[in-house]
């Protein structure tokens, strides 16, 4: 198990041996997103388009930007809202290809509503007034739930957002904390299989295929190299479609790739990886997070995206 | 003449301690103003920012809040940490059954710990206050066990021989004698409680400043998150300041001493305990 | 304080074979075996005591079980872990950057210290300043931390110097300010300068709170290196813990955090020894060998 | 009655170093006023120390009355050597007087107006409010010598009281506590290096040789009440005074 | 030669407070002994802390050879009169005596060489390695002696040095002194209790009155070298002491 360490901290492949390839530094989320890259480079999607990656796991948006800009970082992953906040505070940072993705279909949704089995909440409209564990405030979660709630019935104003990890967030429902927790994989189903209730698959009941990850690189980067942005695009396109063509030798390599044993890799509802960006799911997000004031001007679609 | 040239020099030293702070204000001013960097916004900006938000628009809302869950956890810690150390300071036994245990707590980091405080205390206040216990208790502990070691043998010698209580040699003796290192302790913990009362924000809070600095980070509001940070120095020196005066009150006789007081009590001793002085003094 | 610097070679000198050989030799009839036993056994039991009211709170579900494993479980992951390299390898980079930051703190914080204990004009000219620094909060400070120094150990040293720096200031502040004045008449009467006071008198008297400011240091420290990991995304022991979190491994994340505490405790008994050591005249440590 | 038998004290774990006391039997009877001699480092403090049962004996034994020394006695009341460090710092001069008193039983009233009498006896009336750090040496160890007087203890044990006095106070103290002594019928245990004051104030007298066993144990035949002229001049503290030199002459320095 | 003139010294700001020295004028020649009695909180540990430069006088002017005096002079060693605290805890009795040494520009070697002369002249050679709280009272305050005489100063003030010693071991350190004093030829000023002991070993005497003005400034007409058996049997020297006896006596006791 070459690379691998506990922290997964860094992760270099070992085509990084060989001549010619440009060695660029990229930094994701722990978890199923790092899991991506890694798949990506184990599967050689990476050399193959003259690009060896240094991986790096990372500690969400609020340090990854500074590192584009920096300079450490090359191309780092983070989720779309948190993106078009940065671009929009006028942070110089262009979303280069696409992240994770929201399941076409509700059953293969990554994200899961839960409350407890004897909760009231029966959908997005009973939640109003409650209170609800999300993993950061100003992020995916709270968009994803205002717009539900838009759409539904709901009044999100009187929702209570209360952040915190993941893995705290079951322990807070079952002991009444909050009234309801947005999860993702594999924190959905640890909580189904300890007898939660999933009220909603939240990010594909918005919209199916609802693009929620993203990379992003700085601005000057996207000028002044546009093949190594392009050659990324095009990895991650490959390693997309590898995914899509074959999920089951991807959830076969979790384990190894990522810090799941076999047994919750074997349960775990995969996240979905798409070739291209998804300009309408991101302006529809967009339009949320105008009128929820996240925003402070309308998104340009063109501005903050390459390609 | 000679009490001019005291006043003068008073007002000298008074004056003093504003120029290094004023020179780096300004010098941070001018350079912010061109650096034209995003995470270091123009000190206008962030100036104007400040008083948008801290004045008094949040006050109610962020700062009370906070400052309450951290002076709380101050007051545990204090206690807590006094009657501790001086527990495991005059036990050997103790000292050593709970030392690994309490070097090991030590180390835990505090945003580590939250979700144990969180399964413990639920996501409320109790396990914010929590939070800023577990990280200022230890400089109070640690300096009032070795304080408490450290106490001259002939004072508790005499007690003993006047056959002084334990408890009476407790509050008479050992702990003023280890007052100045508990001091030193409390003084270390408070800077500590702020940072912690902000840490403990970060998880499960609707409100407070750490909160908000979060949030501005979050949402890249950078000016505003340097305005939370402006204000978290200024409770820090006015915090200080109320505990210097404090300390100065009880270690008058600590100073006087250890030959610190310019101005002991007079060789006439002619009403109660000596006036405390309202500055900090060190030997020149 | 020129003038400290300039002596400093020979003062330490001679600071070191005054109190150096013969401080060796101690007081007559010290023996650590049998007492050195007892004060094992008696903290073993100590550990265990508390390993097992936390195991049965977790057994008997007072902490709920699933999210808080039996104590056992946690350590028997920790050995698991232990005996391979990947733990080390992550205890290596978290320990690296807390030499180096406490290193960098001390150096800096104590020359600092004394300055201020000793010179009201120095204390007044900074204390605005110091007591607004001081409560700024490291993990406030990380996205600019990460911005100038990156993700990596330069990040981590910046924050753990940054935050380790007030107690030992603090704490060398108020260890100066508890010279004895007699101590310190009787080397002005012998002429010694300022610098060689700076080493024979000043800093034996402060060292007991020099010491007790460096164990806060120390697990300060760790604290820091841990939380610019988990929070600030560099490599080491936090980080580790923030993937195993994330993939909902609870028995491993508290391993983890076990291995922090763990080292907590062995940073604190190596810091506590060298005092136990350097400080044997101290009144604290004489009533361990006298009596 | 005090008994001290085959008593023997080594400071620090090891049983090999050299005892501070090698091996001392004697006894005290109650209201004796016994004077202790001896050169510097021979034991004299290490012995105080042990029979106030502040520090245990190696061997032997310690009874007060038949029973024996485990820790201090009641009633006693212990002025040390090194009195400057025995005054605590963060109490008035009136405090550090009074501070044993109040544990003692003595009212809030009691225990100022034996302060006040305790202070004015050793000439520091007026100095209650200052700290014992405004004071100069000799009034520091006034103040030590005030709180055992206020205390009104049934064993004094003081351990080379006057030593930085001038000559005057010095006398005037002597007196004071010879009536003391007389009046509330105190047994005194007082460690001195002069022999005069010895001479002049003991029932008998104690000369201890290094480490510490006893050399000379001298009854003092001089009538009371004394009196700094017309005693000091008797041929028989002449004669006393003559033979104790020479008996801490021949006695070897500790070493 | 040192000049004191109209030294005034007020502790604290207050200038309207009492004053520990109230107004002071005299003269010490080079080479002379000068041997400073007076009662006890009189002034004379902070006129000697005031003439060593170590604490500001309130007003009046002191001047050494021509140089007025603003911090403690070169070659100048200081017995302080709380020995116990002027001994350095962390260093053993060896370096406590050294360390001045080291700083005066000697050699490790010769630092050593003087530390074990001076030891052995106070008569704790073979303590070397201990630490000063694991001795005795007098043995802390010779070694407070030893570093001054190591220390081979020009000026030697000496404040109750020998308050804690026995009579043998005093007279013995006496007539050291004065061969010191006599052979590198120092300056000593020497406060002391004992009139004898001033007599013997003054060339001059000064006594103080609280709060300290000369009240008595007498030459010592005794012949040297002095001997402890026939100079103190001289009439001149019974003589002497009678008058500064009561000259003290006389004194008012400082308040
Ligand atoms: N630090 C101080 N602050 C205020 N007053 C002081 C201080 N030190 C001494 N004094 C006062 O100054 C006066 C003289 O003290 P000093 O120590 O000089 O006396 P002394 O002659 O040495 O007496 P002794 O023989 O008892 O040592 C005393 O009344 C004393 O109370
Ligand atoms: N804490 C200690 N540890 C080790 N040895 C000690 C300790 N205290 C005293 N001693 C030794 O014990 C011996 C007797 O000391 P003690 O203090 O009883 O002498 P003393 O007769 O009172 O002398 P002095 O007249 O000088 O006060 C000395 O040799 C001293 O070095
Ligand atoms: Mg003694
Ligand atoms: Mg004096």
């Amino acid at each position: 198990n070459p690379g691998y360490d506990l922290s997964a901290g860094t992760y270099t492949a070992d085509e990084a041996a060989q001549d010619g390839l440009r060695r660029i530094t990229v930094a994701d989320t722990a978890g199923m997103p790092a899991a991506f890259v890694r798949y990506g480079m184990q599967r050689g999607h990476f050399a193959a388009q003259g690009l060896s990656v240094d991986f790096k796991s990372s500690g969400g948006g609020t340090t990854v930007i500074p590192s584009l800009i920096n300079g450490e970082l090359d191309i780092a992953g983070s989720n779309v809202v948190s993106s078009m906040i940065a671009i929009d505070r006028g942070l110089p940072v262009k979303i280069i290809a696409p992240g994770t993705s929201a399941g076409v279909d509700a059953s293969r949704d990554f994200s899961a509503l839960l409350v407890t089995q004897g909760s009231p909440i029966r959908t997005v409209a009973d939640l109003s007034g409650k209170r609800i564990a999300v993993n950061a405030l100003q992020s995916v979660s709270d968009v994803i739930v205002a717009g539900l709630m838009a759409r539904h019935g709901g009044d999100f104003a009187s929702v209570t957002f209360v952040e915190m990890p993941f893995p705290d967030m079951l322990p807070a429902i079952e002991r009444g904390n909050v009234d309801a927790g947005f999860l993702i994989e594999p924190f959905g189903t640890v909580g189904r299989s300890q007898g939660l209730r999933e009220v909603v698959q939240p990010y594909a009941a918005l919209q199916p295929g609802l693009q929620i990850g993203g990379y992003l690189a700085a601005a000057e980067t996207v000028e002044s190299e546009p093949e190594m942005v392009a050659a990324f695009k095009r990895a991650v396109r490959d390693t997309a479609r590898d995914i899509a063509r074959d999920p089951e030798s991807f959830r076969a390599a979790l384990p190894k790739i990522s810090n799941l044993d076999a047994a919750m890799a074997a349960r775990v509802r995969l996240n979905q990886w798409k070739p291209d960006n998804d300009r309408a799911g991101m302006e529809s997000l967009a339009a949320i997070m105008l009128r929820i004031g996240y925003l402070k001007e309308p998104f340009d679609y063109r501005r903050a995206v390459v390609g | 003449m000679k009490d001019g040239r005291v006043i003068g020099r008073r007002a000298g030293l008074f004056l003093l301690q504003f120029v290094v702070p004023v020179a780096l204000v300004a010098g941070f001013g001018l350079w912010s103003e061109r650096a034209d960097d995003f995470f270091f916004p123009p000190l206008s900006r962030i100036a104007a920012d400040f008083a948008d938000t801290w004045l008094f628009e949040r006050v109610g809302t962020d700062l009370v809040p906070s400052l309450a869950r951290m002076l709380a956890g101050y007051a545990i810690s204090v206690v807590c940490g006094v009657a501790l150390g001086v527990l495991f300071g005059m036990s050997r036994i103790l000292r050593t059954a709970t030392d690994p245990v309490i070097q090991f707590l030590r180390a835990l980091p505090a945003p580590a710990m939250i979700p144990f405080a969180m399964l413990l205390f639920g996501t409320g206040d109790a396990s914010k206050v929590f939070i800023v216990v577990l990280g200022t208790m230890w400089p109070i502990l640690l300096n009032t066990l070795d304080g408490v070691r450290g106490v001259e043998e002939q004072q508790l010698d005499m007690a003993r021989s006047f056959r002084v209580p334990a408890t009476a040699r407790l509050f008479h003796i050992t702990l003023p004698a280890a007052s100045p290192r508990i001091f030193a302790g409390m003084r270390t913990s408070l800077g500590i409680g702020i940072i912690l009362m902000v840490v403990s924000e970060m998880v499960a809070s609707r409100n407070g400043i750490g909160y908000f600095v979060l949030q501005s980070q979050r949402s890249f509001e950078i000016s505003a998150m340097w305005g939370g940070v402006i204000l978290l120095g200024l409770i820090g020196l006015a915090l200080s300041w109320v505990f210097v005066r404090v300390e100065n009150r009880v270690l008058r006789w600590h100073r006087g001493a250890r030959g610190l007081l310019p101005e002991p009590a007079t060789a006439s001793g002619r009403t109660g305990l000596p006036r405390p002085t309202t500055q900090e003094v060190t030997r020149a | 304080m020129r003038q400290a610097v300039e002596d400093e070679g020979n003062a330490l000198v001679v600071a070191s074979d005054t109190a150096g050989p013969e401080a060796v030799a101690g007081p007559p009839g010290r023996r650590a075996g049998p007492r050195g036993a007892a004060d094992l056994a008696i903290k073993l039991a100590g550990v265990l005591a508390v390993l097992v009211v936390l195991e049965l709170c977790s057994r008997f579900g007072l902490l709920p079980r699933r999210w808080f494993p039996p104590v056992s479980e946690m350590y028997a992951e920790l050995f698991r872990l232990a005996a391979q390299q990947p733990l080390w390898v992550e205890v290596g980079r978290t320990l690296r950057a807390w030499a180096v930051g406490i290193g960098l703190a001390t150096l800096l914080a104590v020359p600092a210290g004394v300055a201020l204990g000793s010179s009201a004009v120095a204390y007044r000219m900074s204390r605005i300043v110091i007591e607004f620094c001081r409560p700024i909060p490291s993990v406030a400070l990380i996205p600019l931390a990460v911005l100038v120094y990156g993700t990596g150990l330069e990040m981590k040293v910046f924050l753990i110097a940054f935050a380790t720096f007030w107690p030992l200031l603090f704490q060398t502040v108020y260890g100066v300010q508890d010279v004895d004045p007699v101590a310190r008449d009787t080397a002005r009467a012998y002429g010694l300068g300022a610098a060689a006071r700076f080493w024979v008198i000043t800093i034996p008297s402060a060292a007991p709170y020099i010491a007790t400011g460096l164990r806060i240091a120390s697990s300060i420290g760790l604290v820091l290196a841990v939380t610019s990991e988990l929070v600030g995304g560099a490599t080491g022991l936090g980080r580790a813990i923030v993937v195993a979190q994330s993939a909902g491994q609870i028995t491993l994340m508290y391993a983890l955090i076990i291995t922090t505490g763990l080292l907590g405790w062995a940073l604190n008994a190596v810091f506590a020894a060298v005092e136990r050591k350097a400080l044997r005249w101290h009144p604290a440590q004489r009533q361990e060998v006298a009596r | 009655m005090l008994e001290v038998s085959r008593l023997r004290k080594v400071y620090g774990a090891d049983p090999q170093a050299a005892p501070a006391i090698e091996e001392v039997s004697f006894e005290v009877a109650d209201r004796e006023f016994l004077c202790i001699l001896g050169s510097s480092g021979c034991g004299k403090s290490t012995l105080l120390k042990c029979l106030s049962g502040l520090i245990p004996a190696s061997s032997g034994e310690i009874r007060l009355n038949g029973e024996p020394v485990t820790g201090p006695p009641e009633d006693m009341a212990f002025v040390f050597q090194d009195y400057s460090r025995s005054l605590l710092p963060w109490m008035t001069v009136a405090g550090n007087v009074s501070f044993p008193l109040r544990y003692k039983g003595l009212s809030k009233r009691e225990a100022q107006a034996a302060t006040d009498e305790a202070l004015d006896a050793v000439s520091l009336a007026g100095m209650h409010k200052r700290f014992p750090w405004q004071l100069s040496g000799g009034m520091q160890q006034r103040v030590a010598i005030a709180r055992a007087l206020a205390y009104r203890p049934k064993i004094l044990l003081m351990d080379e009281p006057f030593a930085s006095l001038d000559a005057q106070t010095r006398s005037g103290l002597e007196d004071l506590l010879l009536d003391i002594w007389r009046r509330f019928e105190v047994t005194v245990l007082f460690i001195t290096h002069d022999i005069d004051e010895a001479v002049y104030l003991a029932d008998r007298v104690l000369v201890l040789e290094a480490p510490a066993k006893v050399g000379l144990d001298v009854t003092v035949p001089l009538p009371r009440p004394r009196d700094q002229l017309t005693t000091k001049a008797l041929p028989e503290f002449a004669e006393l005074r003559g033979r104790l030199f020479s008996a801490i002459q021949g006695a070897p320095v500790a070493r």
